[in-house]
Parts: structure tokens; C-alpha cells; sequence
């Protein structure tokens, strides 16, 4: 069981400066929290998922970083269920 | 199974919160987990049973409804009710109840997981 | 049901909105019931700004005082602090500065983590 | 003396923008001008007359209901207000008229300044 | 009662919040009444993701029909694009691209400037 | 009659851009608005002001910048009735 940052926009940057000092970090980007450039973890191990639907009614499905990997809300509560969820949203 | 709680301080239409909880709530539910929703500040207008809004097909109060039909448990905030004028919660849709923060508590000592919105 | 270990985040400037003070409600709610869960209250980003001397604290200080009674930690992050230009000195003797690492291991260390 | 509109977008509680609306049209008529406001999105929650709220000895409801005791006309978006189901302002302060859109661009065409919050 | 220009200007992103369409149906609105107010709505900050050519805009298309059929400008800031790193190439072709002057002379010429 | 540009934090930022390109701005900070780092504009026309009970509930007195006069809702009023208000709060 890992920490799952849950952030959005409005003051995920809290949650997600917390995320950089966690070595098994998984983040999930959803609401405007789709707006973060995500590439700040690129070659860190923190995981980060992005809310598919939240993506793509945003248009900015080819703006996330490449390795954000998309998740539907079914997968999105196994990560629930499965870790501890951090919320900053 | 799981026992996920939600605490939910936002009201419906003017932010996205609403839509989130129902999601990840109806997944949650249909996975077979359990899910308990306390609604907090705002959020205590989420259930009002007279919206209404034409180019809406589905109201934010009839995902609540759906949600409550499929078992899970909503509490409101009694004191964010009184102080909105929702009297008691009079106008709410059917299996929302008003409790206090004490019911939070409990929420809180009884879920495995909890997500606030 | 079991005790749990909550640290409530608090991330908004009073007072554009209530959650400085209704964060505060909560955090001594969640202590209320039969379990007496444990509470610690963390200040981040811009939370960081209820932190300062001179805020009004007429809503909030019998929450403050309810939350110090029982012993819940009141804790500001220092990185914050200096990302608003906010200097120890201005920090109410009641909330305790602590690194961000400080932080992360409490909120490591928590069941639930809330925000505010 | 000035005609000084007023939208106001937000709901009483959750944040500031009521309050800081009633201090300036408040002393905006104390200086003899004239004011209008228009409700819109969450700020048709503003004023619900069953407000209470035990620590709060003057409420949004109550302050508002003094703009209108001293002259201030107050108009509620009707599809906002049926949206978040006050079933057409039944439970509003007296005063408060529910409109609509045209109603808020003739409050455009007649006030010489306005005001969003 | 007189014909005003109004400057609406959208602040934020779609869909965290309803402003990106409400704030369209208010601009519209504007425009309703006898007077036959003018308006031009522009995208600023975080509201110039609203421009991006991919946004699903099925809440919002019949505004922006409206507001184009009787000649109201829809602009985006070039520098709000460039601040969020969008290209110029993946804005919608309905929004003018113009500078931050030009915003700024939009706004000097009209008679009141709303937020959304 | 001038233009009053209103900002309050949290689109405040996009009105203060504006202000710089407007050599007869003047700016009111009210709500968290008066947040806002005002020395930005030390040296230029702008003229800014800050709502005092704003101020004085969040223990800012001494934290804003010199040049920043404090107002009531009685002078808000009057500067309100004398210029264009450029509303971003």
C-alpha cells in the first residue's frame, strides 16, 4: 500500500511538493488538476495517472506528458482501495 | 470490500466536485464496496429535491438519489443546513439524512478509505 | 471501527473563503466521536497566511484552544512560510514550524489525510 | 449621484464576496446613490429568509434584506434559481424578485457603474 | 438607459468550474435587452485553455453561434497562450489571437468589464 | 475619470497585467487581493489601494508596501463613482 496524492488545480501544488519527497509517490491528476505539467516527475519513480474523461473534455489529450498514463473511474477506485489516498483536491 | 468515505464541502452545478464524487462513488458501489458521504459547507445543497434544469438530462440531485438506491449512506451537515436555510433539510431527496459532525467522526472511524472533494 | 489518525491540511488564506475556520471545525469534529480519533492540523501554501501574528482569530480561537487541549499538533510548513515572504518571527507562538520532510512523515504516518 | 450595478456570482458563507458586495452598496446608498443588484450561479443562494446560524449575529439574508429596506433593487436569475431548486424564490427575503438575463442587460443599459463579484 | 459596451473577460479553465459557460450565457445575456448592448468576451490567464481546438464545447457552441452571428469578437491574449505553453496553431479558429495592448485597448474603450 | 481596476487573489493577476500597460491605472486590492505583492508597482503612476478592514483582518498591516494607501468602503465608494471599474475579484 503506497500514498495516492489525489490532486486538482486549486492548490494541488501542496500535495504535489509533498509527492517529491516520497519515494513509492503515485499521483492522480483529475479535474483542472489535468492542467499540471506533469513532466516534473519524468525520470523519478512517482507514478502519475490522469482521469481519461477529464482529459479529453479539456482537449488535452495530446498535451500530457507521455508517460501519464490514463485511467478510467473503475481503475481509479481500485488505486483507492488499494492505497492510502493523499487528498489535495 | 472496502468502506470508502466521502467528504464533500461543495455544492453542485457552480464546481466540478459534485460530478467527481458521483463518479468515483457509482464506480466504487458497482465494484461491490461500501460507500458513506457526509456533505459539508456547500455541499449540504447537493440533495435539494426541486432542481431543475433544461438542458440537463440527469440533475446533480438524481445521481445522489442513485447513489443512495444503491445503498450508500449521505449525511448532512446540520449546522451548514440551518445556516443555508434548508430547514432541517425539509426539502431533500428521499434517504439523505441531517446528523452533525459527530456522524463524520463515526464515518471516520468506520471507512478504510476516505476522499474528500 | 477503530481510532484513526487524521492530519487535516489546511491550504487557503483566510478569509476569501471559510475553510480557514471551517477546516478548523472539522478537524475538532473528527475527534468528537466514540473512538476519539486523533487530529493534527498542517498548514500549506497559502494556509500558511492564518498562520501570521496579527490575523484575527475571534471564529477560530476556541477551535484552536478545543484542538491544543487534547493535545492535536498545530504545525506550519517553513518552506511555505518562506514562499510567502512570511518570517518565523510573525508566526503565532501556537502553531509549530516544521520542515516539509517533517510534514510528508506526518502525513506518512496518518490514516487519513483531509484538506481544507 | 451614481446608478451602481452589482453581479454578484457567489453564495453567502462558503466565501467573501457577499460581504464585501453589502459593504460597498451599503455605503454606496448611505452616500445617496442608487443601487441594483443582480443574482446569478450561487449567488441565488444568497437570500434563503430561513437562514440561522447561532454564531452569526447578522446574516447574508439580513444584511441584504436592509439594502432592500433602504431602496437597493435585487433580481435573482430565475433559471440559476430553478437550477439549484428554490422553486422560484418561494423562500426568499421579501424584496428579491426572480428574472432573468434581460432583466440583468437592462440593469447594464441604466447603472453608470457596475460592479462584479 | 443607453447602449453599453461590455467586455466580458473569462478568467477560468473549463470544467473545474461552470464560469467558462455561464459567463458565455451571461455575455449573450448582455446583449438581450432593448438596448441592444455590444460585447466582446476575452480569454485570459487560465481561460485561454478554454480556446484549445480539442475543448468539447456541446454546453457552450449555441453561445458562441450566437455571440458570432451578431458580430461580437471572441479573442484570446496571445501572452495568456504563451504562458500555459499553448500554440498558437491549437487554438480554435472561432478565437482571434491578439496582443495583451490590444486586450488592454478593448478594455480602455468599453463601458464596463465584467469577470468570469 | 480613470480606470479602477478591482482585483481581488484569484484572477487578480490577469487585471495587474493590464494596470502595467495603463498609465493612469489604479488598483484596489480587496479580499485576498490584498495578498498581492504591491511593490510591483514602486516607481510606476500606478496608484494602488488596499481595502482596510481586509487588511486588518489578516494581520497584514505592516506586511503591505509603503506606498499602498488604505481605504474604507466610504472612499472605495467615491473612487468607484469617479472612474471605470475594471472588475477581476
Amino acid at each position: 500500500m503506497g500514498n495516492l496524492y489525489l490532486v486538482n488545480k486549486s492548490y494541488g501544488e501542496n500535495g504535489l511538493k509533498l509527492a517529491k519527497l516520497d519515494k513509492e509517490a503515485q499521483v492522480v491528476l483529475i479535474q483542472d488538476g489535468v492542467y499540471v505539467d506533469a513532466r516534473r516527475f519524468l525520470g523519478s519513480k512517482v507514478k502519475v495517472y490522469a482521469v481519461r474523461d477529464d482529459v479529453l473534455k479539456r482537449g488535452l489529450t495530446d498535451r500530457i506528458a507521455n508517460d501519464v498514463e490514463f485511467i478510467d473511474y473503475n481503475e481509479l477506485v481500485d488505486l483507492i482501495v488499494g492505497n492510502k489516498v493523499i487528498n489535495f483536491a | 470490500m472496502a468502506k470508502i468515505g466521502f467528504l464533500l464541502t461543495l455544492g453542485p452545478f457552480q464546481f466540478e466536485n459534485w460530478e467527481t464524487a458521483y463518479k468515483i462513488a457509482k464506480a466504487a458501489i458497482d465494484k461491490g464496496h461500501e460507500v458513506k458521504m457526509f456533505y459539508y459547507l456547500d455541499g449540504v445543497y447537493n440533495p435539494i429535491k426541486y432542481q431543475t434544469f433544461p438542458d440537463m438530462a440527469t440533475l446533480p440531485k438524481d445521481r445522489f438519489a442513485e447513489l443512495v438506491g444503491k445503498g450508500a449512506k449521505i449525511i448532512a451537515c446540520g449546522i451548514c443546513v440551518n445556516a443555508r436555510g434548508l430547514e432541517k433539510g425539509k426539502d431533500y431527496i428521499e434517504g439523505v439524512v441531517v446528523g452533525g459532525l459527530p456522524d463524520f467522526a463515526e464515518i471516520v472511524s468506520d471507512v478504510d478509505k476516505l476522499i474528500t472533494l | 471501527m477503530a481510532q484513526k489518525n487524521v492530519v487535516v491540511t489546511m491550504n487557503q488564506a483566510p478569509y476569501g473563503s471559510i475553510y480557514y475556520t471551517e477546516g478548523l471545525r472539522a478537524a475538532v469534529g473528527v475527534t468528537s466521536g466514540v473512538d476519539e480519533n486523533k487530529v493534527a492540523v498542517v498548514y500549506l501554501g497559502d494556509g500558511a497566511y492564518f498562520t501570521i501574528l496579527g490575523v484575527d482569530r475571534k471564529d477560530t480561537d476556541r477551535y484552536i484552544g478545543t484542538l491544543r487541549k487534547q493535545g492535536s499538533r498545530l504545525v506550519v510548513e517553513r518552506e511555505s512560510l518562506k514562499e510567502k515572504g512570511i518570517k518565523e518571527r510573525e508566526v503565532a507562538p501556537e502553531f509549530e514550524i516544521v520542515s516539509r520532510k517533517e510534514v510528508f512523515e506526518l502525513i506518512n504516518g496518518a490514516d487519513f489525510v483531509i484538506d481544507f
